[in-house]
């Protein structure tokens, strides 16, 4: 049995007990993700405080449909996004998006990654590695969004 | 006295699939309940297929040597055994890659009698005029009619659908009107398994002079489908999913209708005659297949067809119900299991979907997989269907000809260890 | 010192073609020289296939079992190696049924852009606009456009021809100007064989913002192709004509055109989200292959991809190049032969199509037939080049990389057979 | 050789040598048939007297471009067909295109198709049976046109 190689226990308590779930006020920027192959969704709305690369993020929240890999995912996000700036943000998506990628063969930085490097299995499954990313996804997104102030794309569905 | 269908020998059928024998996920079994997405392919299929390339390959209908003249007759033979399959006659089966490509070349027949000129006014359509679809379709038979609505103006309308996975025909006389020009309809549900009344919506339809399209990507590969008994003027379906190769599928429309539509896609081996400044068509089905057709895979149908025709279609159906009936009544047996779709087995194929409370499909689908039992997880390409269930995805099996009851057990017990697994069982 | 490519030994590569050694016409050698019609396939190519049917067969992106996965990859794969040997993104390639297709679907964008919403006005065409094509062309690059024109109002206008059979570009200045939006131009006539000039037409309609389509079907197959020398912003071209299988094509596009570009075939797999009343669509290439894909052929094209790769297409070119001249050479050598195309071997390709007098055509190929040798009679798909070189029809062969000097030789020597026949040599 | 199975002398003798060939006054219509595949022609005139199955064939004139096949075929079609009631024509039209049809097993009636017999071996080419059959198609286009007196048809390339 593999299972546990991708159902680690630290992925299971995450979608057992998502920490950051539920949408919240203030916010500057809320976003709608898809994954057009399976249909889960995200709401996520992201608050920043400043301007550019050094913008702190205030905070991430969060409604979702999914599987648990994506559930636990978003939940393991918000615990490395908020309270860092956005270019350390970046780059702990960067990363986890590269280990996503690594069909297995990624050896994940627990410095950088902490809760996320129990998601290494995963990335030997290429139809999970779309849930694992969405959250990480939608974040990057409404960030963007919120550093350009643009307006109309906040409420629309997003394909991932 | 009824004769009663020669009975399938799915074990002796398995070993024409050379796939079955391979493991999966560290030497599992692999128990192939996908068949719904695509089927596998038997011996047979690919020999016939390695065959044409071996000894007869050319371009068909388009030379003078022995090979071409081998190539179109193995082309033209196997159009003409796929029509008999159905019902129909050869002048009236258009090869397509797919049952999609074969939906919008009927779409796209309605958009561009707008600027094809005489004869071709039969499929004009415009604001005012109606499309009807079902909230049951797959994409494929869904996006296409949007889309014409798009172009043209045309509105589109749908049937909606009971709680139990049928169509809600209760209103079907508002629905259809002298305004329908277009009814798009599934004739067997890719997720609900539910096989639609085609014949009483054609019958309502043709009163007021609508086109009826059948979808039929998911009947003809398990029933006995006559075209002349189903009384649709289309039928579209895909060759992979019915034992054939990849990128073939066909188109069926009724004679004098192919006659009045103009082409979809233009090129080589489709026209009339060709200057600078115009063109003139030939006629279907050739005005349908532009440029050099997909030879091969149009010889691997038709052995694929030769394959389910010596099984019997009257005995597959009988196979797959059998085993419908058994799965519908495992899963009824396990605690937390919906199934979203008819409950009984009546009218209804093969497709079984569900969801398992408190496992996301996509963990239904993994613990399966770890178990060597391949399902599709999703929407299945049927989005407002799964919205009007509310769900978000779904997990489906799907059985075929080297389905077993043992196969249906695999998923019974496969489903209790997602529970376990889960701590929801 | 320049370094000479490797050079093709093609006995060693007739070995790899089981066709080649049947016989044809009561125990005649074949000699086939119909390759621009469709190629013959190497036994690597039909393995390839069956082992994808045989180990890996499943619906690509749709499921999530590991038949499913190995699909996938295998079909992604097939799409690194071929954009590869364009020298492209495989973001930038999607696949087709054949050229056709590909050129459709770039012309339907075109129309579907006018109802196709924001996003996609880059591709709006209308009265006033116009589409630059050739008189060489191949109805499969002729008639897609002339039916744009039809469905948009735009105006089609042409590149005449020399009487060498070469593109004439005197008028260029005065044809692509500010009102031309599509310049669709063959790189290689299946005729003529002349290769054109992509790049000095596509710099001049860039200056107006134009599209330019080359039609690769004879290029890819036999010449090193390099998008990026190449400055077209699509290409399009067929698996059967480069060792491929059937029912598999591909269109490359510039990734920032693909991304502007309405969808042509719609259903599954090319959706964002799908409600019953409005769609979105998947980023490129998905955006262009709706419905289950033609799996096992991307597999078969990639392998036969491998195959040139590894003769190396600059072999392959000059094996082609030293067959056109030895044919070039012996035609002129017969009294009474006219060849319809370049007389010279620059800028040429292996197409060699020609007239003899007082024989038809299809009485040269019967004679060339009875003697096991295979080639096209006819108009080729090129019915308003032919008009142009006041030919009803020509016969052609057609060179590739099993090809030898023997037979150019039986070629030679069948047409004199015919010549003794009908008493006209 | 099965060259000669094909090209029988008969035929080599009128392709040299064609019968009633050229466009003649009067005419009741005149049709242009094109073999979309090769390209090859035929314009054909025909003139009848009277009406129906009864009708007389009194004359049929043609023009051609094409293949050796397809002129002898002409050629032969003109003596079989002139002097004929519309009725006769027919029968032996159909008699010719079964012929056509055979796949070489054909056992044509010499009775009926005089000269045609010839074309026996064409039947085994079906890339040929085309050219065989063009003049014929034209003809019988021609004549349900001057039949129903159809004026618009007359002049615009049909397909055989
Ligand atoms: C120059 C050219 N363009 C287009 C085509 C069309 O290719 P296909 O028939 O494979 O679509 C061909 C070959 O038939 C060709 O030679
Ligand atoms: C009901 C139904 N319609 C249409 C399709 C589309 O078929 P294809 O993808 O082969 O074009 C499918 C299968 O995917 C289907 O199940």
């Amino acid at each position: 049995m593999k299972l546990e190689a991708m159902y680690q226990e630290i992925i299971l308590d995450h979608y057992r007990n998502p920490h950051h779930k539920g949408l919240r006020e203030p916010y500057d920027t809320e976003v709608h993700h898809i994954n057009p192959t399976c249909g889960d969704e995200v709401r996520l709305r992201v608050k920043l405080d400043g301007a550019g690369g050094d913008a702190r993020v205030v905070d991430v929240s969060y409604d979702s449909l999914g599987c648990s890999i994506s559930q636990a995912s978003a939940s393991v996000a918000t615990d490395l996004l908020i309270g860092r700036t956005v270019d350390e943000g970046m780059r702990i998506a960067a990363e986890f998006t590269a280990l996503m990628q690594s069909k297995g063969e990624g050896e994940p930085d627990e410095d950088v990654l902490e809760d996320a490097v129990a998601f290494a299995g995963v990335s030997r499954y290429p139809a999970r590695i779309k849930c694992a990313l969405l959250s990480w996804m939608a974040w990057k997104d409404a960030t963007a969004q919120t550093l350009s102030a643009d307006p109309n794309a906040s409420m629309e569905e997003r394909v991932s | 006295m009824t004769v009663l269908p020669r009975a399938l020998d799915a074990e002796k059928v398995r070993a024409d699939f050379p796939i079955l024998d391979r493991t999966v996920r560290d030497g599992r079994r692999l128990v192939y309940l996908d068949s719904g997405a695509t089927s596998q392919k038997p011996r047979q299929v690919l020999d016939a297929e390695r065959e044409f390339y071996q000894r007869h390959n050319a371009a068909v209908h388009r030379g003078a040597h022995q090979l071409a003249e081998e190539a179109t007759d193995a082309y033209e033979g196997a159009r003409a055994t796929i029509a008999a399959f159905i019902g129909a006659p050869p002048g009236e089966v258009v090869f397509t890659k797919n049952t999609t490509e074969g939906i919008n070349l009927v779409a796209y027949a309605f958009s561009n009698a707008a600027t094809a000129g005489p004869g071709f006014e039969r499929f004009v359509l415009g604001p005012g005029d109606e499309v009807v679809v079902t909230e049951m379709e797959h994409h494929g038979n869904l996006v296409p009619w949007q889309e014409l609505c798009r172009r043209t103006g045309a509105t589109l309308r749908w049937f909606p659908l009971t709680d139990e996975g049928r169509l809600d025909l209760s209103g079907m006389d508002e629905l259809l009107n002298e305004r329908t020009k277009v009814v798009a309809v599934a004739h067997q549900s890719n997720v609900l398994g539910t096989v639609n009344p085609v014949r009483r919506i054609a019958e309502r339809a043709h009163r007021f002079g609508a086109v009826v399209v059948a979808d039929a990507a998911q009947s003809v590969p398990h029933l006995p489908v006559d075209v002349t008994e189903l009384g649709a003027d289309f039928l579209a379906f895909s060759g992979h999913k019915m034992l054939g190769p990849t990128g073939i599928g066909v188109l069926w429309g009724r004679a004098e209708l192919l006659a009045a539509m103009p082409p979809f896609i233009t090129g080589g081996s489709m026209i009339g005659v060709v200057h600078m400044d115009h063109t003139t068509w030939a006629e279907p089905p050739q005005r349908f297949e532009a440029g050099v057709p997909m030879a091969a895979q149009a010889v691997g149908l038709a052995a694929a067809v030769d394959y389910l025709t010596a099984l019997g279609m009257d005995a597959v159906a009988a196979h797959e119900h059998e085993l419908t009936c058994y799965a519908l009544e495992r899963l009824a047996g396990i605690d937390g299991v919906r199934v979203v779709g008819p409950l009984d087995a009546e009218a209804r194929g093969s497709a079984v979907s569900f969801v398992v409370d408190g496992i996301h499909p996509h963990d239904v689908g993994q613990v399966l997989d770890d178990q060597g039992i391949a399902v599709r997880v999703g929407h299945h390409c049927a989005w407002p269907l799964h919205r009007r269930f509310a769900a978000v995805a779904t997990t489906r099996a799907t059985f075929y000809v080297y389905n077993t009851r043992a196969d249906v057990d695999a998923l019974a017990e496969g489903i209790g260890q997602a529970q376990r697994f889960f701590g929801t069982g």
